[in-house]
C-alpha cells in the first residue's frame, strides 16, 4: 500500500553492471568500499528495512539497559524469545502470506481454537501424541479452505480470512464457553522445563521449536522453487502466471502454511498458558501483521524476509518489556506509550531507509 | 458492472429479511408512535448508521489502496471529547454547549485525520501500520480523557443526535444519509472520484498525469476520520454516555467488511458507495437477525462466518462463470425442446 | 536443417507437418469479437510473423495458443496432437516458450531468477544458486547483455528487461518460440543480437513466431507471415513473395499514403534557428546517478530528437524536463524565466507533457475507462472542483479516438482491455489533450502499427508547425531523423553532440553514438550497418531494393 | 505459606514493593478497581508496581515474570482467565514471593500457589439476582417471561452469573427465560439487543442484565419503545455502579446485586498481614450487599464510583 510514494524511488536505482554489449564501459560500480557497501545495505530496497530494523532493535535494547536496572541482561533478551515463541511462529506463517500480497486475519482465532481443541481433547484423556497432530492437520485444513476461497473463488484474502476468524472463534465457543485447564503431564513438562544455556541463562523447548520453524522457513523461502514462487506471486501474480509458474498451488499452499503455523503457534501458546480459553489471543493477528511489516515486508507483497519478521516480533516484545520495567503507567498511558514507541520506531526506520528523491 | 456486483449482496439482504420475517412475522411492520417511525427496519437503519458513515469514509480510503484501522479509536475520542465538554459545562442541556462540544470533537478528528494522512502521504508509511499506531494510542487518549470511566451526560440536545427523531425519521439515519449523499456528490460530481480511483489503481501513472496524490491522501484520511468522529458522536449520543473502552470497538472490521461486500476491492481503484450502503445494511441486518432468530451467543460467530462466506462465494466470478455455464446449458436444452415441438 | 518451407511457391501445403496448427479459432470478449475463425500454422525451422494493425488480434491469438485465454471455438494441434492448455505453465511444459507483449517479469527478483524461475537448477533438494547465476550469465552473454545476474530486475530499464525476458524464453528447450513485439524498445544493436540468436534457433529446427510492427525487421528475419485484420484471417504468405506495399494494404485494408508527403515535408520545414524563440532551455541540468549536467535548448516549434544507446540516459534527461524526477544541478528556463519543476504537476501547469516509455507502469490507469484516461491530465490540471462537463469529456474522447484511430472506439471500455498499441494511443491522447507547448515523447510509437505510426508522426509534425516544441526519443533512428529538426546524441549519460538535422544519416548518427565522434569514414560501420534497418516504410521502393542484404539473411532465403 | 519476605522479620512499609498485574481497563468497573487499589496503596505508603495486561493472559504472565525478576515482596493480580497459571505461579513460589489473587480466582489443583484470594463470588451474585426474581414472582400464576442480557461470551462473570441465576429460578417453573443474548457488558450492546428482542417479544416481564451498563442500555430501549422501565418491564442487574444506582433510585431498575470493585483496603490489609508473617485467610469474599430502590436512595450520596 505504500507503493504509492515509494514507487518513484524504488524503481529507479541506478544499476551497477551497466552497459550493453562490448561497447558499454561501466563508469561506476566496480570496487565498492566497505562503507559504501554498508550504506548500500541500508538503502537497498531489498535489505534496507531489515538492516535498519536490526540496528534499531539493538539501539532500543541498549537504551533500555541504561534506563532500567536489570534490563540489559542475557535473560531479558532470551525471555523475548521465551515469551514470544508462539508469535514468532505466527509471524513466520504470516510472512508467507504477506509475501504473496495476501493477509491472514484468522491466526489469532486459530491460536485460540487449537488451544481449545488441545485442552478439551486432553481433558477427555487423549494422548498428546495424537492431539498435536490432529490440531496441526485441522488448522492446515482450515488454511486450505481459506486458500481455495482466495484462489479458486477470488475472494479477497482480507475477507476470506475474516470469515475464517469468525469461524475459528465461533468454534472455540462451541467447544466450551469457559476456559479449560491442561493437566496432561507431557504438556506440563513441556511448559515448565527449561533448557539451560549456562551462565544462569535458559530457554524453553518452545523457543527451540520456533527457531526450527524459522530456519525451515528461511530455507523454504530462499532455497526452494516454492519459496521463490511465493516471492514471484508478490512481485506480480499475472507475470508469474504468464511465466508458467505454479501460481495456483503456491497461493493455496501459502494459506495452508499459515494455518499450520497458527496451529503450531496455538500449541506453543498452550505450552505457555497450559489452558484453552475461547477469548484468548484476540487481536494477535494484528501483532503478527505488525511484526511482519515492522520487519520490512511490504504488505503489497514481493519484498521481505522471515528474519525481518522475527526482528519485528522482538521489537514488539521489547516494547512490552520496557512497559513492565517502567511499571508505573496507567492503563491508558500504556496504550499511548505502545503507540508512541511504535511510531518512533517506524519513523526512524522510514527515515533511515529513505532514499534520495 | 457495479449493478452486477451488487446483485448477490442485495439478494443476501433479502434472504436475511426473509429469515427475520419467518422468525418474527412483524418484522416489516413500521408503525408511527408519538410521531416517530417505529419498527425493526427502522432499528436496522438507525443502528447501522454509524457503521455506514464510517464505511463511507473507509470506502474512499480503500479506493486509494489504503486502509484505516484507527476509526474505532477516533470514534471513541470524539465521543469522549464531546461528553467531557458537556459534563464540564455549567449548562449541559443547552444547545450552545452541545454545539461547542460537537464542533470541538469534529475539529479534533480533523487533526487526527491529518495525522494519519501525514504518516501515509508524507512519510510513506504503510497505511495499515500508520493507522495501527493511532488505533492503539487513540484508544489510550480516549481513556485518558474519560479517565477510564463511562461519562454519562444528561443533555437532551446531545441525546437527540443518537436517539432523536426529526420529522419522524431517526436523526442518526438523516445524518448518515447526508454524509452518504455529500460523499457521493463530492466525489462523483467533481473529478475527485476519478482521481481517487486513479491513484488507487496506478499511483505512479497518476502522479505523472499531474494528480496531486499527496493532497488527495491527506483529504481522504481526514474525511475518514471526520466520518469516524461523526459516527462516534452518534454512538455516544445513542446511550448518552461516552465509553472510551467500547465505543467503536471492532467497528473498523465491520466497516471494511461492508466496503468489501459492496464490491470495492481492497487492492484499491474502483469503488462503489452504493455497494458500501448495501454492505452496511447486510451487516446490520445480520446482527439483528442473530437477535430475532435467537441464535445462541456461542453460535453467533459461526453464523456470521457462514453468512460472510456465502456472500463472498456467491459474488465470486468463478461462481458467476459456473452459473452462466449452467444457464447456457439450460438454454440449449430448452431451445432444443422448442425446436422439437 | 534446410528451410524446406520456402521452397514451395504456394504458401499452402508444405511437405512437413506443421508443429502448430490452429483452426477456426474464435474468442469473444464482452462487446468485442477478438478472433473470428482464424486459422494459423507454423512449421519447424521457420521464422513466422503475425502481422496486423493494433487490435487485430495478434496477442490474443498467441494467448489462445498458450492457454492464457480459453477459446470459444476451434482446435489447436501441437506436433500432430490435439491440445488444450489450461494455462501458460502447461503450454511451456509442452514446449512452447513465450515472451508476451508487455514485459511480464518480476521486478522484485534478481535478473538470474527472472531467467531461471521455474527451471532452477537444483542441488540437495534446494536451488543451486551458483549454477543458476552461471547459467543466466551465459544466456545474457549470448545476447551480449553485460549486466549482473544478481541485480534486481526492477533496477533495469525497460529495454534491458525486454532482453531478459528474451533470455528466459530462449533458455527453454522449446519446439516453438513466440516473441510478441520483443523489439519494441530495443536498439538496432540489440535487435541484431536477437536476430543472431533467432537464426541459430531456427537452424536447430525451432519454429519461431515473431511479432513486430517494424516491417524491416520482419522482412529481414521472417520466412512466412500471417496477416490478421479485425480478428479475421487475411491470409498466409511467403515473405519473399509479398511486396511491402501489398503487405501494408492487406493489413489495413487500404493504401497507405501518409508517410510519403511527410517524408517530403520533413526536409522542407526545418525551423530557421535565427528567428525561432527558445521555449525551454536547460543549462547544466543533471541528476546524480542518472544524467550528467547537460545543456539543451528547445525552440518554439522545434522537434528535438534524442539519440543514444540503450542506457545512455535519454529517458533520464527527458524526465527532468517533465518534472518526473527532480534535477539536483543546473537550471531550467522557460522563455528565459527560471523555473523549478519539482513535480509533474508543475510541469503540466507550464504546459509540458511527458509521455513515459513505460506505459503499463507509468502511463495508463488500467481499470479506468478510455475516456477517463484521456481526460486525466487535463482534469488534474484544472483541479478537482472544476470537473470537465460530461459532454466535453465525450467530445474530447471521441475526437481523439477518431484522430488516433483507437479501437475499440468505445470511450467506456476499460483501457486494460485494449491492445498494447491502442493503449499507447490513449496515452498519447491524454497528453495531446492538455495542448502542451512542449511535448516529451519517450518511445511514443512503441508497439504502434505502421498506419498509426504514420498518423502520429504526421500529428507531431503538424503540431510542431503550429508552434509546439517536441522532445522525441525513439529506438528507431530513422524515425528520429525523419521527425527532428535537431538531434542530440547521448552517450554514457552525457550529451556528446547537438546537431542540425541536415544531411544527417543513420550511419553518421550511429558512428556518433558508438564512438562519440562524427564518422569521417565508414570504418566503424562495416559490421554494424547491415543490422540496422535503414529503409523508411512506404518509400516507394520495392522490397528487393530495401531489404538489407547481408550474407546471412541471403543464405537463409533460398 | 512458604518462606516469604516476612521470614526475615517485617519490613518497614515504605520498603515494601508490591507488583500488581491488572487485567486491563475494559470497563468502568475495572478502572474503579484499579484506582481504588492504587489509592489504597498510596495511602498506606507502600510502593505499587502496576502493569496493565490489555486483557491478555500472556501479558499478565510476562508481567508476573518481570515482577519475579524484580524481586518484589508480594505479587497481586486479577487473572484474565482462571486457567493456565500453574507454571508462572510455581516460579513465584520458587522465588519465595507470595501471590494474592484479586477479583477472579484461578483454577488450580494446587492451592499452595497463592496465599489468598480476595474477590466476589459471581455465582452467588447470580443467585442473589435469581432469588429476588423468585421472591418477586412467588405468587404469580402465569408464566413470567425473562430476557437475559449476558456479558461477553466466554468471560467468567458472564458464565457464573448466568449459572447462579438459572439455578435459582429453576425452582419456579413459571419463570421462563425466553431469550438470552450477549450485550458484551456495554450499554450500546444492551440497548441494541433489547431493542431487537422487544420487537419479537413485546410481552416480556423482566430483564436480567449481567451488569448495570447493559441494564442502562435496556432502559433506553424500553423507553424508546414507549414503555416504562421498572414498571412495564422490571430490571435486575449486577454491579451497583453509580449510574446504575441512580437508575435504581429513579425506579427504572428494580434491584441491583452489588459487585464491589473497592478491593484496595482489603488488599493492603492482606499485604500487611503477609509482611507481618501472619497467614491471611485463603478466601476472602468482598463485602457486598444488594440494593432495592429505598436502599439505593439511601446509599447514593456516599457512593464513590
Ligand atoms: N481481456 C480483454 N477484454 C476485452 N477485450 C480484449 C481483451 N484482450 C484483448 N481485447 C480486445 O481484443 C482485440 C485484440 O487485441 P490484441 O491484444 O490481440 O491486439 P494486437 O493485435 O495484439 O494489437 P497490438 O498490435 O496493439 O498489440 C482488441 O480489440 C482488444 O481490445
Ligand atoms: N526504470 C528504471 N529503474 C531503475 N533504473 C533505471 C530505470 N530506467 C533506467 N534506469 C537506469 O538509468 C540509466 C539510463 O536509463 P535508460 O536505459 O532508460 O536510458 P535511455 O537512454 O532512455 O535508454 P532506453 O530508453 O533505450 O532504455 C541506466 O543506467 C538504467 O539502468
Ligand atoms: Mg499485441
Ligand atoms: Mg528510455
Amino acid at each position: 500500500m505504500t507503493k504509492l510514494l515509494e514507487a518513484p524511488t524504488t524503481n529507479r536505482q541506478p544499476r551497477q553492471g551497466r552497459g550493453t554489449g562490448p561497447r558499454g564501459t561501466a563508469p561506476t560500480g566496480s570496487g565498492r568500499r566497505p562503507l559504501a557497501a554498508a550504506f548500500g545495505l541500508l538503502t537497498s530496497p531489498k535489505y534496507g528495512p531489515v538492516t535498519v530494523t536490526g540496528l534499531l532493535f539493538v539501539a532500543i535494547f541498549v537504551i533500555g539497559g541504561f534506563r532500567y536496572r536489570g534490563f540489559f541482561s542475557g535473560q531479558v533478551f532470551l525471555n523475548l524469545f521465551v515469551d514470544n515463541a508462539y508469535l514468532i511462529v505466527l509471524a513466520v506463517g504470516m510472512t508467507f502470506v504477506i509475501l504473496t500480497g495476501g493477509i491472514d486475519l484468522s491466526v489469532g482465532a486459530v491460536v485460540a481454537l487449537s488451544g481449545m481443541i488441545a485442552a478439551s481433547l486432553l481433558q477427555t484423556g487423549w494422548s498428546p501424541g495424537v492431539v498435536i497432530p490432529i490440531i496441526l492437520v485441522l488448522t492446515s485444513v482450515l488454511g486450505l479452505l481459506v486458500g481455495l476461497m482466495v484462489h479458486v473463488f477470488k475472494v479477497q484474502p482480507f475477507i476470506a480470512t475474516l470469515a475464517a476468524m469468525f469461524l475459528a472463534r465461533g468454534l472455540c465457543y462451541v467447544i466450551s464457553q469457559s476456559s479449560i485447564s491442561i493437566t496432561d503431564p507431557t504438556f506440563v513438562q513441556l511448559a515448565v522445563s527449561r533448557i539451560p544455556l549456562g551462565a544462569g541463562l535458559s530457554i524453553t523447548p518452545s523457543v527451540i521449536i520456533a527457531l526450527v520453524v524459522v530456519a525451515l522457513a528461511v530455507w523454504v523461502l530462499h532455497g526452494t522453487r516454492f519459496g521463490r514462487t511465493v516471492y514471484a506471486i508478490g512481485g506480480g501474480e499475472q507475470s508469474g502466471l504468464l511465466m508458467g509458474l505454479p501460481v495456483a498451488r503456491t497461493k493455496v499452499l501459502v494459506y495452508v502454511i499459515s494455518g499450520f503455523c497458527s496451529g503450531l503457534a496455538g500449541v506453543l501458546f498452550t505450552f505457555y498458558t497450559l489452558s484453552g480459553y475461547p477469548l484468548t489471543a484476540i487481536g494477535t493477528e494484528l501483532d503478527a501483521i505488525a511484526a511482519v511489516v515492522i520487519g520490512g515486508t511490504l504488505l503489497t507483497g514481493g519484498y521481505g524476509f522471515v528474519l525481518g519478521s522475527v526482528l519485528g516480533v522482538l521489537v514488539l516484545g521489547v516494547i512490552q518489556t520496557i512497559l513492565t520495567f517502567e511499571g508505573t503507567l496507567s492503563s491508558w498511558w500504556t496504550k499511548i506509550f505502545i503507540g508512541a514507541l511504535l511510531l518512533v520506531f517506524i519513523i526512524l526506520q522510514k527515515v533511515l531507509t529513505a532514499r534520495r528523491r | 458492472m457495479a449493478s452486477n456486483r451488487l446483485f448477490w449482496p442485495v439478494v443476501m439482504l433479502l434472504v436475511l429479511f426473509a429469515i427475520n420475517l419467518v422468525a418474527f412475522p412483524g418484522f416489516f411492520e413500521i408503525t408511527v408512535r408519538d410521531g416517530q417511525l417505529f419498527g425493526s427496519l427502522i432499528d436496522i437503519l438507525r443502528n447501522g448508521a454509524p457503521t455506514l458513515i464510517i464505511a463511507v469514509g473507509m470506502t474512499l480510503v480503500i479506493a486509494t489502496r489504503g486502509i484505516d484501522l484507527s476509526v474505532g479509536a477516533v470514534a471513541a475520542i470524539s465521543g469522549a471529547v464531546a461528553c467531557s465538554i458537556i459534563l464540564g459545562s455549567p449548562a449541559p442541556g443547552s444547545l450552545a454547549t452541545v454545539a461547542v462540544a460537537i464542533t470541538v470533537a469534529l475539529l479534533i478528528s480533523l487533526v487526527l485525520g491529518v495525522w494519519n494522512g501525514f504518516l501515509v502521504a508524507a512519510l510513506g508509511i504503510q497505511p495499515i501500520i500508520a493507522t495501527l499506531i493511532l488505533m492503539t494510542a487513540g484508544r489510550g487518549v480516549a481513556m485518558l480523557i474519560t479517565e477510564g470511566q463511562i461519562l454519562t451526560v444528561n443533555s437532551p440536545p446531545f441525546k437527540f443526535l443518537g436517539s432523536g427523531f426529526w420529522f419522524g425519521i431517526p436523526v442518526a439515519v438523516i445524518i448518515a444519509a447526508v454524509v452518504f449523499g455529500l460523499a457521493a456528490l463530492i466525489t462523483r460530481r467533481t473529478a475527485l472520484g476519478m482521481f481517487i480511483e486513479s491513484v488507487g489503481i496506478n499511483p505512479e501513472a497518476s502522479r505523472q498525469a499531474g494528480v496531486r496524490a499527496r493532497g488527495l491522501l491527506f483529504a481522504v484520511y481526514t474525511f475518514c476520520a471526520l466520518c469516524a468522529a461523526i459516527a462516534g458522536l452518534i454512538l455516544t449520543a445513542n446511550t448518552a454516555a461516552a465509553d472510551a473502552n467500547n465505543t467503536g470497538l471492532f467497528i473498523e472490521l465491520d466497516a471494511i467488511l461492508a466496503v468489501v461486500i459492496g464490491g470495492t476491492s481492497l487492492a484499491g481503484g474502483r469503488y462503489s458507495l452504493l455497494g458500501t450502503l448495501v454492505g452496511a445494511l447486510v451487516i446490520q441486518t445480520l446482527v439483528t437477525t442473530v437477535y430475532t432468530v435467537g441464535i445462541p451467543p456461542i453460535a453467533t460467530m459461526v453464523f456470521k462466518a457462514a453468512v460472510v462466506t456465502i456472500v463472498c462465494l456467491l459474488q465470486s466470478p468463478t461462481t458467476a462463470e459456473a452459473l452462466s455455464g449452467f444457464r447456457r446449458r439450460l438454454a440449449v436444452r430448452s431451445g432444443k425442446g422448442v425446436a422439437a415441438s | 536443417m534446410e528451410s524446406t518451407v520456402t521452397q514451395q511457391t504456394e504458401p499452402a501445403v508444405p511437405a512437413p507437418v506443421p508443429v502448430v496448427e490452429m483452426r477456426g479459432i474464435s474468442i469473444g470478449f464482452p462487446g468485442v469479437k477478438a478472433l473470428d475463425g482464424v486459422d494459423f500454422r507454423m512449421f519447424p525451422g521457420e521464422v513466422h510473423s503475425l502481422m496486423g494493425e493494433n487490435g487485430a488480434g495478434k496477442s490474443t491469438l498467441i494467448k489462445a495458443l498458450t492457454g492464457v485465454y480459453g477459446i470459444d471455438a476451434g482446435t489447436i494441434t501441437l506436433a500432430g496432437e490435439r491440445v488444450s492448455f489450461a494455462g501458460p505453465a502447461q503450454a511451456q511444459a509442452a514446449g512452447i516458450s513465450t515472451v508476451y507483449q508487455e514485459v511480464n517479469l518480476l521486478p522484485n527478483l534478481s535478473v538470474a531468477e527472472n531467467i531461471m524461475l521455474g527451471r532452477e537448477p537444483r542441488r540437495f533438494g534446494g536451488i543451486d544458486w551458483r549454477a543458476m547465476r552461471r547459467r543466466s550469465a551465459e544466456l545474457l552473454a549470448g545476447l551480449h547483455l553485460d549486466i549482473d545476474p544478481g541485480s534486481l530486475l526492477g533496477d533495469h530499464s525497460l529495454a534491458v528487461q525486454q532482453l531478459v525476458a528474451i533470455a528466459r524464453a530462449i533458455d527453454v528447450n522449446a519446439k516453438v518460440l513466440i516473441l510478441d513485439e520483443p523489439t519494441s524498445s530495443l536498439d538496432a544493436d540489440e535487435v541484431a543480437e536477437l536476430f543472431r540468436v533467432i537464426r541459430s534457433l531456427k537452424d536447430q529446427g525451432v519454429a519461431i513466431l515473431f511479432v513486430s510492427h517494424f516491417l524491416d525487421q520482419v522482412y529481414e528475419i521472417c520466412d512466412r507471415l500471417t496477416v490478421l485484420r479485425n480478428g479475421t484471417l487475411v491470409g498466409e504468405y511467403l515473405v519473399d513473395e509479398l511486396l511491402r506495399i501489398d503487405l501494408v494494404q492487406k493489413m489495413i485494408g487500404k493504401e497507405l499514403t501518409a508517410l510519403d508527403d511527410l517524408e517530403h515535408r520533413a526536409h522542407a520545414s526545418v525551423v530557421d534557428e535565427s528567428d525561432a524563440a527558445t521555449f525551454v532551455s536547460a543549462s547544466k541540468l543533471g541528476r546524480r546517478g542518472a544524467i550528467e549536467p547537460a545543456d539543451l535548448p528547445i525552440a518554439v516549434g522545434e522537434v528535438v530528437g534524442l539519440a543514444g544507446l540503450l542506457g545512455s540516459g535519454r529517458t533520464e534527461l527527458a524526465r527532468l524536463f517533465g518534472g518526473i524526477d527532480r534535477a539536483d544541478t543546473g537550471e531550467l528556463t522557460i522563455h528565459g524565466e527560471n523555473v523549478k519543476l519539482r513535480t509533474p504537476r508543475q510541469a503540466i501547469s507550464k504546459r509540458i507533457a511527458f509521455s513515459s516509455e513505460n506505459r503499463r507502469d507509468e502511463g495508463i490507469v488500467g481499470e479506468l475507462t478510455v475516456r477517463d484516461n484521456i481526460v486525466l491530465a487535463l482534469q488534474a490540471d484544472r483541479g478537482w472542483f472544476r470537473p470537465i462537463p460530461k459532454k466535453k469529456q465525450d467530445e474530447l474522447a471521441q475526437s481523439y479516438i477518431q484522430a488516433l484511430n483507437i479501437r475499440p472506439g468505445n470511450p467506456d471500455a476499460l483501457v486494460r482491455n485494449l491492445s498494447g498499441g491502442n493503449q499507447q494511443k490513449v496515452l498519447l491522447a491524454r497528453w495531446l489533450a492538455i495542448a502542451p507547448r512542449l511535448l516529451i515523447l519517450d518511445e511514443p510509437t512503441r508497439g504502434i502499427d505502421i498506419g498509426a505510426k504514420a498518423e502520429i508522426q504526421k500529428l507531431v509534425f503538424n503540431l510542431a508547425e503550429n508552434g509546439m516544441s517536441v522532445l522525441f526519443i525513439s529506438a528507431e533512428l530513422e524515425e528520429v531523423l525523419r521527425l527532428s529538426h535537431r538531434v542530440v546524441v547521448l552517450r554514457d549519460r552525457n550529451v556528446v553532440a547537438d546537431l542540425e538535422n541536415d544531411g544527417l544519416t543513420v550511419d553518421s548518427l550511429l558512428a556518433l553514438i558508438a564512438d562519440g565522434r562524427v564518422a569521417s569514414d565508414d570504418e566503424a560501420l562495416d559490421e554494424r550497418a547491415p543490422a540496422v534497418a535503414v529503409v523508411a516504410v512506404g518509400s516507394g521502393d520495392g522490397p528487393a531494393a530495401s531489404a538489407p542484404s547481408t550474407p546471412s539473411t541471403e543464405g537463409d532465403r533460398s | 505459606t512458604s518462606g516469604n519476605a516476612a521470614s526475615d522479620g517485617p519490613k518497614p512499609l515504605d520498603e515494601l514493593v508490591v507488583g500488581f498485574a491488572q487485567v486491563g481497563a475494559e470497563s468502568g468497573w475495572r478502572t474503579a478497581n484499579t484506582k481504588d487499589i492504587q489509592a489504597s496503596f498510596e495511602e498506606a505508603g507502600i510502593e505499587l508496581k502496576f502493569s496493565d495486561a490489555q486483557q491478555k493472559q500472556e501479558n499478565q504472565i510476562k508481567a508476573i515474570r518481570s515482577y519475579i525478576q524484580q524481586q518484589v515482596d508480594v505479587i497481586a493480580f486479577s487473572p484474565v482467565v482462571e486457567t493456565g497459571w500453574d507454571a508462572v505461579l510455581n516460579e513465584a513460589k520458587a522465588a519465595g514471593i507470595p501471590v494474592v489473587l484479586t477479583d477472579r480466582a484461578v483454577d488450580s489443583q494446587d492451592d499452595s500457589l497463592y496465599v489468598s484470594f480476595l474477590g466476589s463470588d459471581f455465582v452467588a451474585e447470580g443467585e442473589k439476582a435469581g432469588q429476588w426474581v423468585l421472591d418477586e414472582y412467588a405468587d404469580s400464576s402465569e408464566s413470567v417471561k425473562i430476557i437475559q442480557l449476558e456479558g461477553t461470551t466466554g468471560a467468567a462473570p458472564a458464565i457464573d452469573r448466568a449459572e447462579g441465576f438459572a439455578e435459582v429460578i429453576a425452582e419456579n417453573p413459571n419463570l421462563e427465560v425466553v431469550a438470552s443474548q450477549t450485550g458484551d457488558f456495554t450499554r450500546a450492546g444492551g440497548k441494541q439487543v433489547t431493542e431487537a428482542l422487544l420487537k419479537s417479544n413485546p410481552d416480556v416481564d423482566l430483564i436480567y442484565a449481567h451488569n448495570d451498563d447493559m441494564g442502562l442500555g435496556a432502559i433506553e430501549a424500553i423507553e424508546a419503545a414507549g414503555m416504562e422501565p421498572g414498571v412495564d418491564i422490571k430490571i435486575v442487574t449486577v454491579d451497583a455502579v453509580k449510574d446504575g444506582m441512580q437508575a435504581l433510585a429513579d425506579g427504572k431498575i428494580n434491584f441491583i446485586v452489588e459487585c464491589s470493585p473497592l478491593l484496595g483496603k482489603q488488599l493492603v490489609d492482606i499485604v500487611k498481614q503477609i509482611n507481618d508473617g501472619e497467614a491471611p485467610e485463603k478466601r476472602i469474599i468482598t463485602e457486598e450487599t444488594t440494593f432495592t430502590q429505598e436502599e439505593a436512595i439511601e446509599a447514593l450520596p456516599t457512593r464513590q464510583y
